[in-house]
Formats: C-alpha cells, structure tokens, sequence
C-alpha cells in the first residue's frame, strides 16, 4: 500500500512538473492553432538562464525565476513576430515545421553556446524532503508541483473570468469575428505566445535543481508533453492538467509494472490509440482534430 | 462620412445605405476594406473627417465601425451572454456594458431566455439575431451588416428585416449588404449598385428599386 | 427512386432528424424546406453517407445503402453539393471537375473531355485553368454542381445553391436545373429561397425540428397554416 | 478578388529535361575519381529516393508523415536480418521489406486516415518513436543499439560491392524507380484522387473518391519505397543500428528535404536532396555539427515560411519566365 | 520535331548505359596495391574521430592522445621509420564509412585507427576490412568490434571484460567486504538501452547467471530521454539487492542518485561502469554522497599510482602531459588510451612487421608483450591470436575497480593495483547522511 501511494505521488509530481508546460503548450494551439514543437526548448533556456545566474552570480533559482521568466516573456514575443505570427493561418506544413524548425535551432544553438557538457544546479531545497504518511516527497518538486497547479488555475481564472481572457478565447474560436469586436488579434496572439513560453522558462528554472541541465534537454519532454496536450484534447487548459497527472501516474505505474523501457512503449501505443479512437482526446471538443492549421 | 475611392460611397449620419450587385462584384470585399480586414491596394476611407484606412482593425472597431460579418460567426464554444458582453469589449462601449445589455434583450428577447447556453448550439436565426445584438453591443456609429438574411428562413428573413429596421429607426447609421434587394430597398435611404469594383450606379432606394436596369439585373424581373 | 425510411439521427443532446420518411421519384424535382437548424442539411448527409444515421434506413433504387460510404454511393449515383462549398482549392477548376469525371472509370483523356464539356455547359470554361480557390464564390458554387454533375449523377442533392445570388442569377440558375430536369436527372434541393422553389419543384417537404411536418405541392405547402407558422412567416404569393 | 491562373509546365519538356539529367547521372563515373564525392552523390541519391517515397504520402496526400524513418528502419533491418540469419541476399530481401514496411504503411494509413493537420503529424510521430523503441529493445531479433553489420560476404550476387559506382548506379536505379512510381502516381487517377482528398476530403468523398482505399495505397506505396531504399542504405554502409535507420530525427531529415525541394511535386523531393545533404555536409564540414544544425534549423524556419513551396516553385518560375522571354522575342522577331 | 527530341534522347540513354556498363567491368574492384617491400619505412595512418557533433569532446581526445603519438614517434624515431598522420571526421555511422573510405583510396593510408564512438566503430573497422586495411581500435569498447572483423587490433578495453569485471567484483571482493556470502549476493543491474549499456550488461549478466547468485533487477531505459527513475529506484527499494550495477550517462546517473535520495532507496554497494558515473560532472551534484560509490573502468594515469610505474614509463607519461599543456589542450582518460595505444602500435607492432598487410601486422602484434608497469594507463598489452574469437583483443586490458572518494576516483581493487582502501562500504543509508546532494 506504502508503494502503491508513493508510486502515485511520484506520478503526480512529475505530472504536475509537465504540467505546467502542457498548458501552455496546449493554449497555444488552442489560440493559434500552432503546435509549439519548440517548447521545451524554452525551458530548457529556462535551465540555462538559472544555471548562469547561479553559477556567475550565486543566484538560488527560487529567485532567479523572478529574473529569468521576464527574459523568456520577452523572447516569446521576438519569436511570435518573426515566426511563429508569420506561420498562422498558412498551410500544415509551414505551421508544423517553422516551429520545428525553431526547435533545431535552438536546441543547437545552445550546443554550440555551452557545448553538451552536463551541467547542474543545487538550491537549499535540492535532497531535502517532506515525508507524508510515509510517502517521501522531494521539496523542489512539490514547489514546482504546487506553481505548476497554481499557473494552470491562475490562467483559467483569467481565460474564463476576466474581459481579456474571453477576449482570447474568443481569437480562438473565430479570429475574424474577434477582430470585429475590436480584440488586437495579433497582440492576442503575442501575448498568448509570450505567456505559455514564459511558463515553460519557468518551469526550467524551477525544475534545474531536479534535473540536469543540457542542450538537448528540452527533447527528453516535449514528446510527452504531446502525448499530454492531445490526451487532454488539444486547447483544453483543465484538460492539459488533467492528463498531465494522469500520464504522470501512468508512466510511474507502467515504468514499475513493465520496466522503463517497455512502460515508455506502452504509453506511446496508448497515445497512438487515444488518437485513433479519440483524437479530440479525453476532454477536448469534437471536431478539434479536423481544425488542422 | 465614409469614403472609399475608386469605389467611393459616402454614408451621412444617420443614414441607411445599402449595397448592391452580383456576386463576386465586390461588396464583401468593400466591408471588409472599410473594417481593416483586409488591405486596401490604395485609395482613403474617412471616417469622420479622419483618415483611417492605416488603422488596424480593433482600431477601427474603437471608433464604432462595427460590423456584423457574413455568416454571423458567433463564439460557438461561449455562452449567449459572454458573445455579447465581448461585443462592448472596447473600452468606449465597456463603460456602457450593462445598459446596452439592457437594450439588446430588449431587442432580441428570445436572446435572455438563452443567455447561459453555448451559442453553438442556437439555430440560425437566433445566432443571427445574437450577432446583431453583439453588433449593437459595440455602440456603432456605423454599423455595417454583411447577408444578415442569408441561409435564413423565410420567417426568419422577416423577423431580421425588421429588427434591422428598428436598429435604424434608433438612429444607428448602417450600411447594408444584402441579396434581398426587394426587402432592403423598402427601408434604406440610398444604394450603390457595385459592379467589378466600381461604382455603377447609385442613387435613392426609391431611385434604384425604379430603375430598369437594376430590375432587370438584380430584381430578376 | 430515392426511398428514407424513418431515419433518426441523434447528436450528443440534440436529435437531429426525427424519424423522417420520405420517397423521391425518378425524374422529379423535390424541394425540402424548414427553418434554420430543422436537420435538412443532416439529412443530406444520411442520404449522401456522410454520417450514419441511429435507426432508420435509406433505399436508392430499391438498394438499401446502410453499408456504403459516401464514395460508393456516389458510385451508384448520388452527387451533392455543400452549403459551405468546398471545392479543391489548390487545384485547377479543370481539375476539380476531372475528379469527378475520373471516379466514374474514365480514362484521363476522357475525363478531361467530360470536364470541359460540363464546365462550358455550367458557363466556367473560361475559368479552366483558374485556381479553385480565387474563384468567387458564386462561381465556386458552380463548380460545386459541375463536380458533381460531371460523376453523372441520377440524383444530385443541391444544398442552398442559391444562397447569395441575386434574383437574376436565382433565374439563371433555375434554368439549368429545369434543363437537366429535362435530361432525366432528378433533384433533391434543400432552398431557402421559396419563390425560386415553387417555380421547379414538383414536390415540398418541410421539416421542422427534425420531423417531416408535412409535403405536398408548392402551392398547397405555401398556403399550409402549420408551414406559414413555423417556416414562412406569410403565404407566398407565386409569380 | 485575385483570379489566379495556374500554368502548367509542359510535361514533355519535363521529361525531356528529367531524360538528360539521367544521362549526365549515367555519365558521371567517367569524369569523378574523387571517392569523396562518390560518397556524397550515393548519399545525394539515397536521400532523394527516400524524400520522393515520404512524397507520395506527405506531398501527395498530405500527410505530413514525421515517422518514415520507421520505414526506412523496416527494409534496412528485413534485408539485412534475412541474410544474416537466413542467408537470403538483399536482393530478395528488399522485396520482403518492402512487402512488410508495405503492410505496416498500410496499418498505419487505415488507423490514421481520419486524422488532419498537427493530428496527423503527431500521431506518425508516435508510430515512429513506437517502432524505434521495439528496435532499440527487441534486442532478440534486432542486437539493439549494437546494431547490425553486414559481413562482407560474396558481392554483387548478395547486393555488396567493392566498386563504388557499382553503389552510384544501385542508388541511382532505385532513385529511377521510386521517381517513375512517383511520376506515375501523380499523373494517374490516384494521383488525382490524393490531391483531391488533400485539399477536402468530404467534397472528394461525395465524388466517389473512396478514401481509405486511396490513402492506404498512397501509405503503403510510400511505405515500401521508403524500404527499399532503407536495404540500399544498408547494403551501402553495411553496418545498421537504431540512431541511424529508426531515429526521430531521421524523419525530421526526410520531411525536411522533400519540403525544402518542394512538396507535392514529382522532380522537388530530388533537388531537395540535392540542396540539403550537399549543404549539410559543407556545413559540418565548414563549421561543425552543432552550428551546422543551426543553420539547418534556420534553413527550416525561411524555407517553409518564405517559400513553402520549395525550391522547385523558384525553378519552375525561372523556366516560366525564361520561356516568356523567348515567347516575346519571337514576336518581335516575326 | 518531338519524335526527333525523343529518339535523340533514347539514343543518348543507351550510349550512355554502354559507356557506363563498359567502365564499371573495366575498373573492377579498388583493390588498394599490395605493399612489396619488405619491412616499412613509411607509415600512413588514417586517424579516424568524431570531432564534430555530439562526441566530439571525447573523440577530439582521443585524436590528440593519437597525434601527440606520432609526433613523439617520429622525433625519436629509433626504426628510420616515418609516419605520416591523415584525420577525417567521423560523427555518426554513415559519416565515419566516407570517411575511412577516403583515407584508404585518396590518401592511401596504410592503417585506420579510431574512433571514440562503439557505434561509428562498428560500421568503420568492417569498412577498412573490405579494403583489406589494418584497423587498430584504440578508444571504443564495443565487444563486436574485434569479434566480428578480421582486421582489428584493439589496444583498450572490451565492453565485455568491463561488464564480467563488474559482475566478478561484485561477487568476490565485494562480497567479501559486506560479508555476503556470493550464493547469498543479490544483485540488481540498471543500464541505458544503448550499444554502451546493453553490451557490458550482457556480459555482465552472463557472468552472475553463471554463478549461484541472483539477479533481481535488471531495467533497461533510454539514456537521452528519461527524466524519470524513481520506478526503477522502487523496484530495487522492493528487491532490496545487496548491489547495484548501473551502467548510465551523466545526466541520468545524477537523477538516479537524486532520487534515489528523495525516495529514501538504501542501496548498500553500487557499481557504475566507465561513462557518467566517472567523469567530474557526475560526481559535483553529489558532494559528499558521492563517497563510496565504485566505477568500473580501464585504468588511466590519473586513477593509478603513477609511482610505481617503470621510469621509462613515467617519462612518457610527463612528456605527454607537457606536450598536450603546451598546445593548451585537455588531457582525460581518452587522451591516454589514444596516446598509448599509438605509441605501442608504432613501437611494437610497426617496426616488427613484414609488411602493411594485416597479415603481417596481425603476425607482428602476436609477438607484443607490454607489461602493465611500461604502460602509462596501467595496463599491458598482449594480443589475441587470430585464432581467438576476440581476435585482435588487447587481453592485458583489464578493468579496475575505482571508489569516489573526496570527489577523486581511486583505484581500489584488485587490491595489488589499488592506490587507496574502501570506504563507505557499505553505503551510509539515507537518515544518516547530511547532505542533500547538491554541489
């Protein structure tokens, strides 16, 4: 029982480590109808930008968040205006491969800027653990757990509450129509970008004293991040939690029952079968998956 | 009020101009010039005595050219009541938000019986009362309607009609697109007749619905 | 020819078509009215394939289609046309008619002769080698039917093909239908446009909610209290 | 409104021009000694088969496949097990990859057909890492990362050589024939077909396209060309392990060169080859791997934003324009 | 007009098809010239490693340790032999296979030595054997490199010697120090699913099968993408095995000892095999839990007691140290095995050959006998005869066991190599350490 509990407790901190980027990855298509294929490589800058600032300047990166997120905001907006604005509303291939494009780039323009070396971040809370009932909890993951839950609410709460929220998933559902109500659809767009990207720089910062810190990085998540973002259905911000915790659990559950390797593949043939059988995903709206660009 | 050149029309305040002609002779296409759509190659739109034809659109929409586009295109994934509280999301028509409300439901009563459901799931009628209502929701000084009878049913072409009709006997200036000719020109003031992109013709409703010509090719008589 | 037997179709919280029943003869031209959202566009879909409907069954010349796509009952000979065109815009118009003369087992040359053929019958041969997808869209509902028209179709299913034309088009139009007409081909033509209606069609069913209402003659549907009541507002005076 | 008119460049005049850069192909090995550049147009050529079988599915029919490395994976490993294991030669193997990474094309077009745009995309990309993981871990049957190596075992009759050229002209043959089946496809009524599905597969449908039918010939046909070529590879390098036959970046580099050359074109996927793996290798040459892969990736982002119809769309500008020109001298001359 | 187009160009393709048929039976196969003279003079050694690309850092080296080789070689000189060195790049598979071919046809290069990377090596060594050409392996552990070639000499270790390593230590000395008896051991064995894990945890497998202990765990997992091991941490928390070989990269090597920290997973003795668990980078997150943990690998200067080398041996070593900080390089563990591997191939082997051929290479290397004190990485050289199914194997290269000790390996065991005694053996359990692992 003991097991079964921290099994889940892992599966859920981990969950909620990719949760904070599939929110954001999925709100972006949602918004833009843009699959993001280089978002984990913003958080990968995120790891980077925590590690310099620690390792130049002593920073704990519980305060170089507050630094660091700003920075990738703002890059969020450069790559919106050069790219990813450019590829809205052209075919498939443009709004699928600008951004994996974008992806290559940057994953090897941080290769060629630190080189592959395998660098690492400690903070006070690195090794440090709460244990709960027996279950063993490690602090830095509970705190980016605990921000990642706290950014998917405070952005409903936003989506779903607030003018400019609506005013968004209004550019969702009709640019056209959204424009004619006077949104700036391209400032929508912008911000949408900026924010998600924002939120995975984050989380980067946050998750650099769990893991290690390299170029490729950004790679070791992004394909279940997908495997997120389309369980939850595509555009769906609860939906994206949701499954994020789910496949947490899944994968900590199949990784024990199966072995890593064969769990790895057990949840790919269920991501394969979701998209057949489902592919508006678990929570996401009909139809979703004929919207294509 | 509004000019457009090459194909130049003029809308005075409180008027109700329509636009006429086949299709594809352009009237789409000039609403959606006039909303910042879509670029204009050249030529000015005034808008009161201002020059916004470099205005993106929300800018345009800032100013109170509204229109309500082609195909009614509500939010059909957001409640009755949330498609309407984003027509006013400028912040001149926000400070107003819930007296035009007021006015809206007034207008358009089947539309508060409604307002909690998805607009999605509301017929076509009622989607396109909804999209006036969102229209008027933005406090136009021009309000521009693009087909607001087309795909309707007859009773519902009427119920439009007139509730159009009503828009204008409020004092809203609009500017109308519509295939129902024989309809529009019993309550519009002036109308072009469009052809390629010019101007072929224009002249007062009564004018129009009298001349041969336009009988001829649009009235199918 | 045409035989829809009280076919039901429910959507997630929504019954779309209400145990309609209905028969379309060989040769005839049959309107089908009803308000916006009454399911008539669904039922086009059932009779074309394009979805299943959840009881009920459709006949085409005494086949029951309940297994066939909408590829094959193409194949047997219902076309359509789409209230939301939707032609093949990256291509050519030659091309999007090429289609459909290809699926009826035509070579490519003889297809591409089909294709001109029909185009300068529907007035678009000028337009030959025009994208698709810069063609207005009057033009492009044109090439809708001419799509359809070139699988050599005995039924072709018209959805609101009139829609945004303006009378004198409406009148263009109606001829080529009534041309056809005269040729053997029988329509089924979903229209809000009443007057244009009453003018070709042998035969009106209205729907409403999803439920046949009632069907009969232009004249006596325009005059019918239940129709003018849900559908038409005022009798329709015919012209 | 715009009316666009599309004019076709004549076919004759592309087979004609697709006929002489065959015979310069041919002639090549009379004028290059350099093993170097051997190397690098073997490679050229197996790139360009590989793209023009992503092609037929991706170009064609749309299907923006980010998982044909899977294929590739499938004939490099069949060919090669079998006459490791069975002593069957290649060029018997080949057949049988193609049939089995057919078969497989074929699952994976019947359970995806209904799915559009990024769906699609992601879903091939499952099916990609799903059969790289079964490589990786199948150890059994596949030796896993150590990879499989190809003893040098008889020549020619088991599809190995000493000569290079002999590998020029095996590539070579195979690029001859996945572009005639290309071609073919194009020009025929599937070709038809596919493109129509492409552009709107509800309006296809309702002209009697049959959908499944078409795509998962489309799947298959791409899927089993993409084999081939992966038993050509493997016969060229003769040694085969996951990274380089099954990895996802593979896929990436199949799409990336039929896109950059020109999708949905028969001759694009052929110049993409001819640009990228030429400019990739100057580039890890000139500047190394990781800045190589930048400019790659920026390559990537201006190709598809700024000309996503590939290279081939600036060519047949090129002749277009070239053939006014001349037009408009002959008038001034008559 | 367009008749005459076609049959011109049909006239053309069979032309050309002639022409082309004609010169590839003309020129055969590229047999590279057989050497004639008897004993060598000249040398020409294709030197063949990643330096772009993601091994880079490790194949650039190797290389050095190989260039800095030849130039002593050809300084002293002592044969009147002069090598002559080419490099070529070899990133990935299909890269290395070019480039082994260039170097054997363009620079007519009479021997390839390499390659840093098993999985370039694997494809590489075949290619040089179709030439007919030496390949002398000198960084690579891949156990197929020497067993499925003819044309391999392998002066480092084998995958598989380091795996068996593992395991034997595991079992005996190991055993002995937590007072296990071996049918008692229980061991748990944790790698990444590459040629590098999977083929030194086959032999190692092998090896515990065949004695009475017990594998418990045996998990495989994708090196480059795994951001998660606390499975595989619960699975030995349940099997609870007296020792764990985990063979892993940096970056999961890290995330397994970090969680395993958060989990609370007591594991008494754990044994890393070469790769992350020995490089600095591993050891700086963990401070001080990183005390006791063992790695398993070829010793290199920097783990043995240099000490007690031979002078000459000690000699060699300062000069490659001085040469390699004179061109203000690096010097690691790969630049010692790519020096010394070159510098016995040139001495030992080279001037005792009749000829470049394999055959008379291969008869030269039967004869080398390096002991393991001439040598600066520790151990000796004494190749595998070509009756031997790891032909070509350098059999003196043997594993040492090294332990973290203060942030610095040292060797441990066998206990006759050993520089220092065992601590932390076995590991500490979790409630008493103090630190959380951090740098």
């Amino acid at each position: 029982m003991q097991l079964v509990l921290q099994i889940i407790a892992n599966g859920l901190l981990i969950g909620g480590l990719y949760a904070l980027l599939a929110v954001g990855l999925t709100l972006i298509f949602g918004v833009l109808r843009v699959v993001n294929f280089a978002h984990a490589e913003f958080m990968m800058l995120g790891m980077y930008g925590a590690y310099w600032l620690w390792a130049l300047y002593g920073l704990d990166p519980y305060l170089s968040v507050f630094l660091v997120t700003p920075v990738i905001f703002l890059l969020g907006v450069a790559v919106d205006r050069l790219i990813v604005r450019r590829s809205i509303g052209k075919p498939d291939v443009t709004v699928v491969f600008a951004t994996l494009g974008l992806s290559i780039f940057l994953q090897n323009a941080a290769l060629t800027l630190w080189r592959a070396d395998i660098r690492s971040v400690s903070t006070f809370a690195t090794g440090s653990v709460f244990v709960v009932g027996g279950v063993r909890l490690s602090v830095a993951m509970t705190v980016s757990f605990a921000v990642a839950l706290l950014f998917a609410l405070a952005l409903w709460i936003f989506l779903t509450r607030t003018m400019y929220g609506k005013g968004i998933q209004a550019v969702a559902q009709n640019r056209r129509a959204a424009a004619l109500m006077g949104i700036d659809v391209k400032r929508a767009y912008m911000i949408t970008y900026s924010v998600a990207v924002a939120a995975a720089g984050a989380m980067g910062v946050l998750v650099a004293p769990i893991f290690t810190i390299f170029p490729r990085v950004g790679q070791t998540q992004i394909v279940t991040i997908f495997v997120i973002v389309v369980l939850g259905g595509l555009g769906s911000v609860p939906g994206a939690v949701i499954a994020a915790l789910l496949v947490g659990i899944i994968r900590s559950g199949a990784g024990f029952l199966f072995g890593t390797a064969w769990g790895e593949l057990a949840y790919f043939a269920v991501f394969l079968l979701v998209l057949i059988v489902r592919p508006q995903g678990l929570f996401g709206r009909r139809g979703a998956e004929v919207y294509g660009g | 009020m509004i000019a457009l050149h090459e194909a130049s029309i003029t809308v005075e305040e409180g008027e109700t101009v329509t636009v006429l002609g086949a299709n594809a002779a352009g009237k789409t296409t000039l609403l959606n010039g006039i909303s910042g759509l879509v670029p204009l190659r050249h030529g000015t739109i005034l808008f009161n005595g201002e020059s916004i034809e470099n205005l993106p659109a929300h800018e345009r929409v800032a100013r109170g050219l509204i229109q309500v586009p082609e195909g009614r295109l509500v939010f059909p994934f957001m409640s009755v009541e949330d498609n309407l509280r984003l027509g006013a999301f400028t912040p001149r028509a926000r400070v107003h938000l819930k007296s035009s409300l007021e006015r809206v439901y007034d207008l358009f009563p089947r539309l508060p019986e409604r307002k909690a459901q998805l607009a999605g799931s509301l017929s076509g009628g009622e989607q396109q009362m909804l999209a006036l209502g969102r229209g008027l929701m933005a406090l136009p000084r021009l309000l521009m309607l693009d087909e607001p009878s087309l795909g309707l049913a007859p009773l519902l072409v009427q119920e439009v009609m007139d509730r159009v009709a009503r828009i204008r006997a409020e004092g809203v200036t609009v500017l109308i697109v519509e295939q129902n000719v024989n309809q529009t020109l019993k309550f519009a003031d002036r109308g072009y007749v469009l052809e390629n992109g010019w101007v072929a013709l224009s002249g007062s409703a009564a004018e129009l619905g009298a001349s041969d010509e336009v009988r001829k090719a649009y009235l199918g008589m | 020819m045409l035989d829809v037997q009280n076919v039901t179709v429910d959507f997630v919280g929504l019954r779309a078509v209400d145990h309609a029943s209905f028969t379309v003869e060989q040769g005839q031209i049959v309107g089908l009215i009803g308000p916006n959202g009454a399911g008539k566009t669904t039922l086009f879909n059932v009779v074309s394939g394009m979805i299943r409907p959840t009881s009920g069954s459709v006949l085409f010349e005494g086949k029951d289609l309940s297994r066939l796509g909408p590829a094959d009952r193409n194949r047997l000979g219902i076309g359509r046309t789409f209230q939301v065109v939707k032609p093949f815009g990256g291509m050519t118009v030659l091309d999007n008619v090429v289609v459909g003369a290809l699926t009826r087992g035509q070579s490519r040359s003889d297809a591409r002769e089909t294709a001109r053929a029909t185009l300068d019958r529907l007035r678009l041969g000028r337009f030959e080698n025009t994208v698709a997808r810069s063609l207005p869209l009057a033009l492009r509902k044109r090439l809708e039917v001419a799509r359809a028209l070139a699988t050599g179709p005995k039924l072709l299913l018209l959805d609101e093909i009139m829609g945004g034309l303006n009378p004198t088009e409406v009148n263009e139009t109606l001829a080529l239908i009534q041309e056809l007409n005269s040729e053997g081909l029988t329509f089924l033509v979903i229209e809000h446009n009443m007057s244009a209606i009453m003018r070709i069609a042998e035969k009106v069913l209205v729907l409403n909610q999803g439920a046949l209402l009632t069907e009969g003659p232009p004249a006596v549907i325009t005059r019918d209290p239940q129709v003018i009541s849900v559908y038409l507002g005022e009798p329709i005076e015919s012209t | 409104m715009k009316i666009v008119d599309s004019t076709p460049i004549s076919p004759a005049a592309a087979r004609i021009t697709a006929a002489a850069v065959l015979v310069l192909l041919l002639l090549l090995p009379l004028f290059i000694r350099n093993i170097y550049w051997i190397d690098l147009g073997v490679t050229v050529l197996i790139w360009a088969s590989l793209a023009t079988a992503w092609n037929i599915s991706g170009g064609f029919a749309g299907g923006l496949s980010l998982g044909h490395a899977a294929f590739f994976g499938v004939g490099a490993y069949t060919s090669t097990l079998l006459f490791l294991r069975l002593g069957i030669t290649p060029w018997i193997g080949i057949f049988v990859g193609a049939v089995l990474a057919g078969l497989l094309g074929a699952l994976l077009g019947v359970i995806t057909f209904r799915l559009k745009g990024p769906f699609f995309v992601l879903a091939t990309l499952a099916f990609g890492i799903v059969i790289h993981i079964i490589n990786v871990n199948w150890r059994g049957l596949t030796r896993g990362a150590a990879g499989l190596l190809l003893p040098f075992r008889g020549g020619p009759q088991n599809m190995l050589f000493l000569n290079l050229w002999a590998y020029w002209y095996l590539a070579l043959g195979l690029l001859v024939l996945t572009v005639g089946i290309s071609a073919a496809i194009e020009r025929s009524r599937l070709g038809y077909y596919l493109v129509a599905l492409r552009e709107d597969e509800d309006a296809a449908r309702s002209l009697g396209v049959r959908v499944v039918r078409s795509k998962v010939v489309a799947a298959a046909t791409s899927a089993a060309l993409a084999a081939c070529v992966g038993s050509v590879y493997a016969a060229f390098i003769q040694y085969i392990d996951p990274d380089s036959t099954t990895q996802f970046e593979l896929s990436v580099q199949i799409a990336l060169v039929a896109i950059v050359g020109g999708m949905g074109t028969t001759f694009g996927p052929v110049l993409g080859a001819a640009i990228v793996i030429p400019l990739g290798e100057i580039l890890r040459a000139r500047v190394g791997g990781g800045a190589a892969l930048v400019v790659y990736g920026l390559l990537l982002m201006v190709i598809v934003l700024a000309a996503p119809n590939g290279a081939i769309a600036g060519v047949r500008l090129l002749v277009l324009r070239f053939r006014r020109l001349i037009q408009s001298r002959g008038a001034t001359d008559a | 007009m367009k008749v005459g187009i076609r049959r011109v160009m049909f006239f053309a393709l069979i032309v050309a098809f002639v022409i082309t048929g004609g010169h590839l039976f003309a020129g055969g196969a590229a047999e590279p010239a057989p050497a004639e003279e008897v004993g060598i003079t000249t040398l020409r050694v294709g030197a063949l490693f990643p330096q772009t690309g993601g091994m880079a850092f490790g194949g650039s080296n190797a290389l050095q340790g190989t260039q800095i080789a030849v130039d002593l070689f050809n300084e002293t000189n002592p044969h009147g032999i002069t090598v002559e060195l080419f490099d070529a790049d070899a990133p990935d598979p299909a890269t290395g296979t070019t480039g082994v071919r260039q170097l054997i046809t363009q620079q007519n290069v009479d021997v390839v030595m390499g390659t840093f990377s098993s999985a370039v090596a694997s494809a590489t060594a075949p290619a040089a054997e179709r030439l007919n050409v030496l390949y002398v392996e000198t960084t690579a552990w891949a156990e197929g490199i020497t067993r499925n070639t003819s044309n391999v000499l392998r002066t480092t270790i084998s995958s598989g010697s380091l795996g068996a390593a593992a395991a034997d230590f595991i079992l005996t000395g190991l055993a002995e120090e937590l007072g296990v008896a071996e049918a008692d051991m229980r061991v748990a064995l944790v790698f990444t699913d590459d040629e590098f894990g999977t083929s030194i945890a086959d032999a190692a497998v092998g090896r515990i099968d065949d004695s009475p202990a017990r594998l418990v765990v045996r998990e495989s997992y994708p090196a480059a993408t795994t951001s998660d091991l606390s499975s595989v941490l619960l699975r030995i928390q349940q099997e609870r095995p007296h020792a764990v070989i985990h063979i892993a990269q940096v970056p999961d090597g890290v995330l397994f000892w970090r969680q395993a920290q958060q989990l609370g997973v007591d594991m008494p003795a754990v044994v890393g095999v070469g790769g992350g668990y020995g490089q600095e980078d591993f050891a700086r997150p963990l401070g001080t839990n990183s005390d006791g943990i063992f790695n398993v690998v070829p010793p290199t200067s920097g783990s043995i007691n240099v000490e007690s080398l031979t002078p000459e041996a000690q000699n060699l070593l300062s000069e490659l140290q001085s040469r390699v900080e004179a061109r203000g390089w690096t010097q690691g563990p790969y630049t010692d095995w790519g020096f010394m591997g070159t510098w016995v191939f040139l001495n030992e082997i080279v001037p005792n050959a009749a000829s470049t051929s394999i055959e008379d290479m291969m008869a030269a290397a039967a004869n080398v006998n390096v002991d393991a004190l001439d040598s600066i990485t520790g151990f000796g050289f004494e190749f595998a005869g070509v009756d031997h199914e790891n032909s070509g194997q350098n059999l003196r290269a043997i594993p040492v066991v090294q332990q973290w000790q203060d942030q610095r390996l040292r060797v441990t065991y066998p206990r006759d190599l050993a520089v220092a005694d065992f601590i932390n053996v076995p590991l500490p359990p979790w409630e008493e350490r103090t630190q959380p692992i951090r740098q």
